[in-house]
């Protein structure tokens, strides 16, 4: 298989995160979507330090993504709960205080 | 066809129909399925890219950790059973025409690169040779097996760039920003405790 | 005197001296420390480090003069003892004429025995003898010795000058801290610190009530009656220190320009301690008075600095080393060492002198031009320099400060009023000297005659016991600066150092008067006083005689000497000057007026001793509270009055005369012949005497001073003291010259019409010069920018704001119709990025096809 | 390119024994033998909790003074699990009106997929594994940290209280007790420097004195907390608060019936096994014996060119020594649940986070320092790096061919920074 293969279905990802992020009005859904698009990028990395000759880089970075991404998802859910406990509900339409 | 690129079609159909079913499910609970199914199968991907270490990774902390913390936030924010969050049909169609726009930019920009040209490009002609790295009891990254590799560039040293003969200058490594994820991570726990830790709530009937 | 010899007395007179003078410097740094902080405010260390300093200062001198002495083998005494020993000794050959003294030198001759004012002298034909085998080592510089040139006389005048410290140097400019040491030096030094040591001493006592916290000050007046304020006592002293070195530093510069620095450091001293008493407004003013009157007679002296600076380069009076050869000083730039000045006169224009070096040879420019400085010039100059005196030792017109300045404490009186800053003015006439043309001595001597004459009346009708003798001191400084130019410069100094030491001793004895009575300063509310204190009234007397220069006629010690106090000798010296150059040269004034004022000093002095020791007592009360002064006080007396009394014991003959004579410049022996140069440029035809011809007229001179002097003794007698005339009948009879005199000769009123009041017209025509047209011309213009301003305000509310706020209201509008985009949801900014980048890449596709 | 299933070890000797001249390229052999790893794990993972599950009746029954199966297949009711099976098999699938469908049907097969995969990593003996990955151990704690979604899952589609609460203890027992799992795991890591499970039983020859349990203190107590940890994970006994029957009828498999819920308990036992498999090798020697027989046996092998039969059965031996040991864990794990009582679900959770995980955390930076420490008081004698990782970035070696006898105490004392320096002169 080459690199595009790889490149397209971490496209896929992307978009696909993207949609979700922009569609759903769960805030754990929107958390979900986050997580894809951070998945897309992973896959592109991990593909780039296979095909090329950037060595270890491409994985390294991924580790972090993924790390970091825990850490994300750690402080999200927090925020969620909190939300949650002063919205009785998890619509992220509902967060709309910074309309102008 | 060769195993392997039955392998990639297999993980790849399930990994893009994981994501594309994570957004077309309403249920926030199968999204979280699917959520599981389409990340175990990119974890699948990287065994396929020789990044086990990473793979493994995947698993470990994505889908056994941060999937489960998910699934812990959707049950515990669990909405009544009359509240419906229905996205508008415009957006969807919006988002689908937007999804549609998006993958093909991306697509477009993926296959009018010309890669063989970019990975020659890439060759720095510092690349330790297969013997090399054998010799120092390391595979090279496209080999697989980077566990030893990449714990020594997160200890400071990159044995795939330190080792090759004639190289003089060694490389710091991922040692700082490891270091700086692990203060990072330690941050993030106490921070997320205090957000989520728990507060009395005061009903207006109870003043 | 071999240089090596020479060398080492210069090293050794040079730091006695530095000490002595530094002394009182560390003292006053001591004392300003101590008294504020370390001993407290009511100690008397300040005092007795104080005495220690000045005492120590005055052993150091003594010890400097004797050095100077043995090293130069007393040659001074001898010498001239031998030459003038033999005209004093044969009075009955003063009328045969100067030539019968056969003095050997053809210009002396010339000069002395021919009264032709217009016989030419051929100046440098005067030094066939002119030797100069003691050449400068080091920082001694030995002159030649002047013009006399007998074959006995082979002791050059030695003159020790050098530089402690080079602050700047400006081609051959310096500005530095030099010294000048010569007898005059070390006779002004041992004078100034031994009367300063008994003023000192004097004021231990005097100034004891100031030890307390508490001192109440009689003379001032508050709300709640007499101030109270705490004592001054480290400050007095700690500023008597101060004084007496300044006062030191002046005698001891070598260049003019550290003697303007030192000039100066002395008048905001004597600021200091005549302001003492600072809450008196009289006191207050009367340090104002002193200071701006200073300063007046300062300006002049800058004006002579300036032409000295600008014309010779040069401030210092002797030959100094510079740059391996030897840097002539102003002494000998003008003068030569044989003491004349060279004239030219070129074929247009004005009289010049012309510039020489110590080896009396013509100074030239690089060009090969002579280099001169303009006659007028240095008359300029030299009158500068005098304006400085004027003020500083009170002459006439600049006289008023001094009577004021008696505000100041007894101690302080007696210290500025007769050993330091007045004599500061005649020190330095006689210092400089030789930079003084024969019309600036004429100007010097009228100014002389005039002050004596008029202070000494006005003394006559002075009641305060301290304004007698201030007027009293104005009187003798006259004497002196009539002294020095009439050509008696020995005369004139002598006269200086005998009056410093009577004239202490009489203020310190009015200062105990005045503690005795309990601040009484009035004399009608004194007499009597004799009784109650013996001690004071006797040492007074001592004073009185001496300064009206009484002496028993006809009757002489065993070695030709008349039994005589030191006033006798001093004042003898002046009149006998101003007799002989009367006879030179007219001027029939400045002979007549000494004359009259010996007579009325005579006259007051004694008036004063019988309005306060004898007769009954006019005030019962004053006189019962009176008392002896306490020893620390009276001690000092007793020595004064010794010196006092005996200090010029052998007139011209004697030590003090000789060592003063040794220091005399060299032009002035020999008397000074007028010569056609000047005469063809239209300058005064003048000559002054020589010493031979003063001696001749001594005799008559002294005889007829000695009867002015018995009789205005005998008046003062007559009136005071057996009162056989009434004095206030007297008054009444000559009621409007009393008040003339009582308002000293209305010369307060008189500045006060001269300068004061047109001044205040001035500043009226200035005042409304400035309200009618500088105001206006600001209220106009003012208004004006008020208006322009209204238009601005306009422009700007209309036109910038109107801008300003349409360009707001159309930010407002805008920014309120796009904050619809502004959902405040997420999903939506999603989607708007999402778009966004779509947006940017499809405009990248679109410019950018490749 | 390197095939997801496919062993250094298996597909080695189907490579080069038998199939070397087969036409072809190597895809077709690693086809082969990826067909035959299959086959043996699914037919272990079969067996295996068939074997356990009656072994757990006959050691309930033992401990509770009672016979346990007696009839089925003979006197000791060997077949008694095998009937249950067939019955199980038979019963209708039922899901419940309110239940999520899907969810509560794929639930098992996560979790089955979940502890399968684990054996992946798992080597049996020397040569028996599946794929011989550099990161073998974290591979397979990951992959059992998988098997907890689809408890939670389970449990939430069930739409049943009692499965909701038990899939909620799960969630929260199971992600609590995987952080000291880890960690302790880590601990005999340290000391070898490996995660590569063969490479860590290859370290272990030598006898018993060189198991990892005895290398040094540190280690000997993780063995202990790792195994109370591990009992947790796989919600045994204490620990079993998930499918607490006093209080939650079932817990997470309350509406589960017939082969889904078999499902559930052939994961189980594997798992009990798989964490067991992990404590043999990280503290047991893995598939030596500990008194050099292995060893011996391999030196005769190699000595005497016996082949690759020779080695196989010497291998053969190892695995047979390795199921022994982790069979014996197993039993002791059911002897832990048929003596403990079952713990409140507080205490449960206290004594991971109050206790073993500090207790962990101590051991882990002991371990860390114990080598200094060690190096310190023997005054240098000891080395600094003595583990297989500073051992391979110091001796050049090929890197594929796995030694036999490793030596503990190989004197190699450079530091890293040399060994960069050393190695890049030696390729000079």
């Amino acid at each position: 298989m080459d690199l595009s293969s790889y490149l397209l279905v971490g496209a896929v990802l992307f978009v696909a995160g993207v949609v979700c992020m922009a569609t759903k009005r769960n805030g754990i859904g929107v958390l979900m979507g986050v997580e894809l698009v951070l998945n897309g990028a992973n896959i592109n990395f991990v593909a780039f330090a296979n095909y090329t000759r950037l060595g270890l880089d491409g994985q390294v970075i991924s580790l972090f993504v993924i790390v970091l991404a825990a850490a994300e998802a750690a402080v999200a859910l927090a925020i969620a709960l909190s939300f949650y406990n002063n919205h009785l509900t998890i619509d992220v339409d509902q967060a709309n205080q910074l309309q102008g | 066809m060769t195993g392997h690129q039955l392998l990639f079609w297999v993980f790849a159909a399930v990994t893009c129909g994981g994501a594309i079913a994570v957004v077309l499910t309403q249920n926030v609970v199968r999204m979280a399925f699917w959520l599981i199914v389409s990340l175990g199968a990119s974890a699948g991907l990287f065994f396929l890219l020789n990044a086990d270490f990473v793979g493994t990774a995947q698993l470990l902390v994505y889908v056994g950790g941060t999937l489960v913390l998910l699934v812990f936030g959707v049950m515990l924010t669990a909405s009544g059973p009359f509240s419906k969050m229905q996205t508008r049909p415009g957006e969807l169609f919006l988002a689908g025409v937007v999804a549609i726009l998006l993958l093909g930019l991306l697509g477009s920009s993926v296959c009018s690169v010309e890669w063989d040209r970019v990975i020659a490009a890439t060759n720095s002609g510092h690349q330790i040779t297969n013997q090399q790295s054998l010799n120092h009891g390391f595979n090279r990254p496209e080999e697989g097996n980077t566990g030893h590799p990449l714990g020594m560039a997160f200890l400071g040293m990159r044995p795939d760039r330190d080792l090759v003969a004639g190289n003089k200058t060694l490389s710091t490594g991922y040692l700082l920003p490891f270091e700086i994820a692990s203060v990072h991570l330690l941050v993030v726990l106490i921070g997320a405790a205090y957000l989520a830790r728990a507060k009395r709530r005061v009903h207006p009937n109870e003043l | 005197m071999d240089p090596q010899t020479l060398q080492t007395t210069g090293l050794t007179l040079k730091w006695l001296l530095t000490i002595a003078w530094l002394l009182p410097l560390l003292g006053f740094v001591v004392e300003l420390i101590g008294g504020g902080w370390v001993w407290g405010r009511y100690s008397k260390n300040a005092a007795y480090l104080s005495v220690m300093c000045i005492v120590t200062g005055f052993v150091c001198s003594f010890i400097a003069l004797m050095t100077w002495g043995n090293a130069t083998e007393w040659s001074a005494l001898k010498d001239h003892g031998a030459t003038h020993g033999t005209s004093h000794a044969e009075p009955s050959r003063h009328a045969s004429g100067v030539d019968a003294h056969g003095a050997p030198k053809p210009a002396a001759e010339a000069a002395h025995g021919h009264d032709d004012h217009a016989k030419p002298v051929a100046k440098d034909a005067a030094h066939p003898a002119h030797d100069d085998h003691a050449k400068p080592a080091a920082a001694v510089h030995v002159a030649a010795d002047h013009a006399h040139g007998t074959p006995h006389h082979a002791a050059p005048k030695v003159v020790f000058t050098g530089i402690f410290y080079r602050l700047a140097q400006f081609g051959s400019l310096d500005i530095s801290l030099s010294y000048y040491i010569d007898s005059l030096t070390l006779v002004m030094f041992t004078m100034v610190t031994f009367i300063a040591s008994c003023i000192h001493i004097f004021a231990i006592g005097y100034m004891s009530e100031e030890l307390t916290d508490n001192y109440a000050d009689h003379q001032v007046h508050t709300s709640h009656g007499h101030l109270h304020r705490p004592g001054r006592f480290h400050r007095f002293f700690s500023f008597l220190s101060l004084f007496c070195f300044s006062m030191l530093g002046l005698v001891l510069a070598g260049n003019i320009f550290q003697v303007f620095i030192f000039w100066e450091l002395v008048g905001v001293c004597s600021y200091f301690l005549i302001g003492f008493y600072t809450e008196r407004k009289s006191a207050s003013n009367a340090a104002n008075k002193a200071f701006i009157m200073n300063r007046v007679g300062d300006f002049g002296f800058l004006i002579g600095l300036m032409i000295v600076w600008t014309w010779f380069g040069n401030f210092q009076f002797g030959d100094l080393p510079a740059h391996g050869q030897t840097q002539p000083g102003l002494f000998s730039m003008v003068r030569g060492n044989d003491g004349q000045m060279k004239l030219h006169v070129p074929e247009s224009g004005q009289a010049e002198v012309v510039f020489k070096n110590q080896d009396n040879h013509i100074q030239t420019k690089p060009n090969g031009e002579q280099r001169t400085i303009p006659y007028w010039l240095l008359v300029a100059a030299g009158l500068g320099v005098f304006g400085g005196c004027i003020g500083k030792s009170a002459q006439f017109p600049l006289q008023t400060w001094l009577p004021d300045a008696m505000e100041g404490p007894t101690p302080v009186s007696a210290l500025v009023h007769s050993a330091t800053m007045v004599a500061a003015g005649v020190y330095l006439v006689g210092r400089f000297y030789p930079m003084f043309t024969p019309e600036v001595l004429l100007v010097i001597a009228y100014i002389g005659a005039i002050t004596l004459f008029l202070a000494a009346t006005i003394a006559v009708v002075a009641t305060d016991i301290k304004k007698v003798l201030a007027y009293s001191t104005i009187s003798q400084l006259g004497y002196m600066m009539l002294g020095l130019g009439l050509g008696g410069w020995a005369a004139g100094l002598f006269h200086l150092i005998t009056h410093a030491f009577f004239k202490s001793l009489m203020f310190l004895a009015s200062g105990s008067v005045i503690y005795g009575c309990h601040h009484v300063q009035e004399m009608p509310q004194m007499g009597g006083l004799r009784r109650k204190m013996p001690l004071t009234a006797y040492t007074m007397l001592v004073g009185v005689i001496a300064i009206a220069g009484l002496a028993i006629p006809y009757v002489t010690l065993p070695g030709g000497e008349p039994i005589a106090f030191s006033g006798y000798h001093s004042k003898d010296a002046i009149v006998a000057t101003a007799l002989t150059y009367m006879n030179l040269n007219g001027h029939h004034l400045l002979f007549f007026l000494p004359l009259a004022g010996a007579g009325i000093t005579a006259f007051y002095m004694f008036r004063l001793w019988f309005y306060t020791f004898a007769g009954e007592p006019r005030d019962k009360e004053v006189y019962e509270r009176a008392h002896e002064s306490p020893w620390v006080m009276v001690g000092p007396l007793v020595v004064l009055s010794f010196f006092a009394a005996f200090c010029a014991f052998g007139g011209e003959k004697g030590l003090l005369f000789k060592l003063l004579l040794d220091s005399e410049p060299a032009s002035v022996p020999g008397g000074y012949v007028a010569q056609t140069e000047y005469l063809s440029q239209g300058l005064l035809n003048l000559k002054l005497p020589s010493h031979e011809a003063i001696h001749a007229k001594h005799d008559r001179a002294g005889t007829l001073a000695l009867i002015m002097a018995f009789v205005g003794a005998g008046c003062a007698y007559l009136v005071y003291g057996v009162r056989w005339v009434n004095a206030a009948e007297i008054k009444q009879q000559f009621s409007g010259i009393h008040r003339f005199l009582v308002n000293k000769w209305g010369f307060d009123e008189f500045y006060d019409m001269l300068f004061v009041k047109p001044t205040h017209v001035v500043a009226g025509w200035c005042s409304a010069i400035d309200r009618v047209i500088f105001d206006g011309f600001l209220h106009a213009s003012a208004k004006a920018a008020v208006k322009v301003s209204d238009w601005d305000r306009q422009f700007d509310e209309t036109i910038v704001d109107g801008a300003v706020n349409t360009v707001g209201n159309w930010t407002f509008a805008i920014g309120r119709s796009l904050s619809v985009v502004q959902t405040g949801r997420m999903r939506n900014y999603v989607m708007f990025i999402a778009v966004g980048l779509l947006g940017i890449f499809a405009l990248l596709i679109m410019f950018f096809p490749n | 390119m390197m095939p997801l299933i496919a062993a250094n070890s298996l597909a080695e000797y189907v490579l080069e024994s038998i199939l070397w001249d087969f036409p072809g390229n190597g895809s077709v052999a690693f086809t082969i033998a990826a067909l035959v790893h299959v086959v043996l794990i699914l037919t272990f993972f079969g067996v295996a909790p068939l074997v356990f599950i009656w072994l757990e009746r006959k050691v309930a029954g033992r401990i509770q003074d009672r016979l346990g199966p007696t009839r089925v297949g003979g006197r000791f009711g060997w077949l008694q699990t095998l009937a249950d099976g067939v019955k199980l098999i038979q019963k209708e699938d039922l899901c419940p009106a309110d239940a999520d469908r899907m969810l509560f049907r794929m639930s098992p097969y996560l979790v089955f997929v979940a502890s399968f995969g684990a054996f992946i990593a798992l080597p049996f003996g020397n040569g028996f594994v599946v794929q011989n990955l550099e990161v073998g151990l974290f591979f397979m704690l990951a992959l059992m940290s998988l098997e907890v979604l689809g408890v939670v899952f389970a449990g939430y589609s069930s739409g049943s209280k009692w499965a909701l609460f038990g899939g909620m203890r799960e969630a929260a027992q199971v992600v609590s007790y995987e952080i000291p799992m880890a960690i302790c795991a880590l601990v005999p890591v340290i000391a070898t420097g490996s995660l590569n499970l063969v490479e860590v039983g290859h370290f272990q020859a030598g006898g018993m004195g060189n198991w990892l349990i005895f290398q040094n203190p540190f280690t000997f107590v993780a063995f202990f907390v790792y195994f109370t940890v591990a009992t947790a994970s796989v919600k045994r006994a204490p620990f079993d608060l998930a499918e607490a029957e006093s209080e939650l009828v079932a817990g997470f498999h309350t509406e589960y019936s017939g082969i889904r819920w078999s499902y559930f308990f052939m994961a189980e036992y594997a798992s009990m096994f798989a964490v067991s498999g992990i404590a043999v090798f990280l503290f047991l020697g893995g598939w030596y014996d500990g008194f050099g027989i292995i060893e011996t046996l391999d030196r005769f092998v190699l000595d005497n060119g016996c082949g690759w039969l020779g080695q196989y059965t010497v291998n053969v031996i190892g695995l047979a020594i390795f199921i022994a040991k982790g069979t014996s864990l197993v039993f002791f794990q059911m002897w832990v649940r048929w003596t403990l009582p079952r713990l409140r679900i507080d205490q449960v959770m206290m004594t991971c986070l109050k206790y073993l995980l500090p207790i962990s955390c101590t051991l882990f930076l002991g371990a860390t320092v114990w080598p200094l420490f060690l190096h310190s008081m023997t005054a240098g004698q000891t080395d600094i790096i003595r583990a297989p990782m500073g051992d391979r970035a110091y001796s050049p070696r090929p890197a594929a061919v796995q030694p036999l006898h490793k030596s503990h105490s190989a004197p190699h004392p450079a530091p890293a920074a040399a060994i960069i320096r050393e190695g890049s002169g030696k390729e000079a």
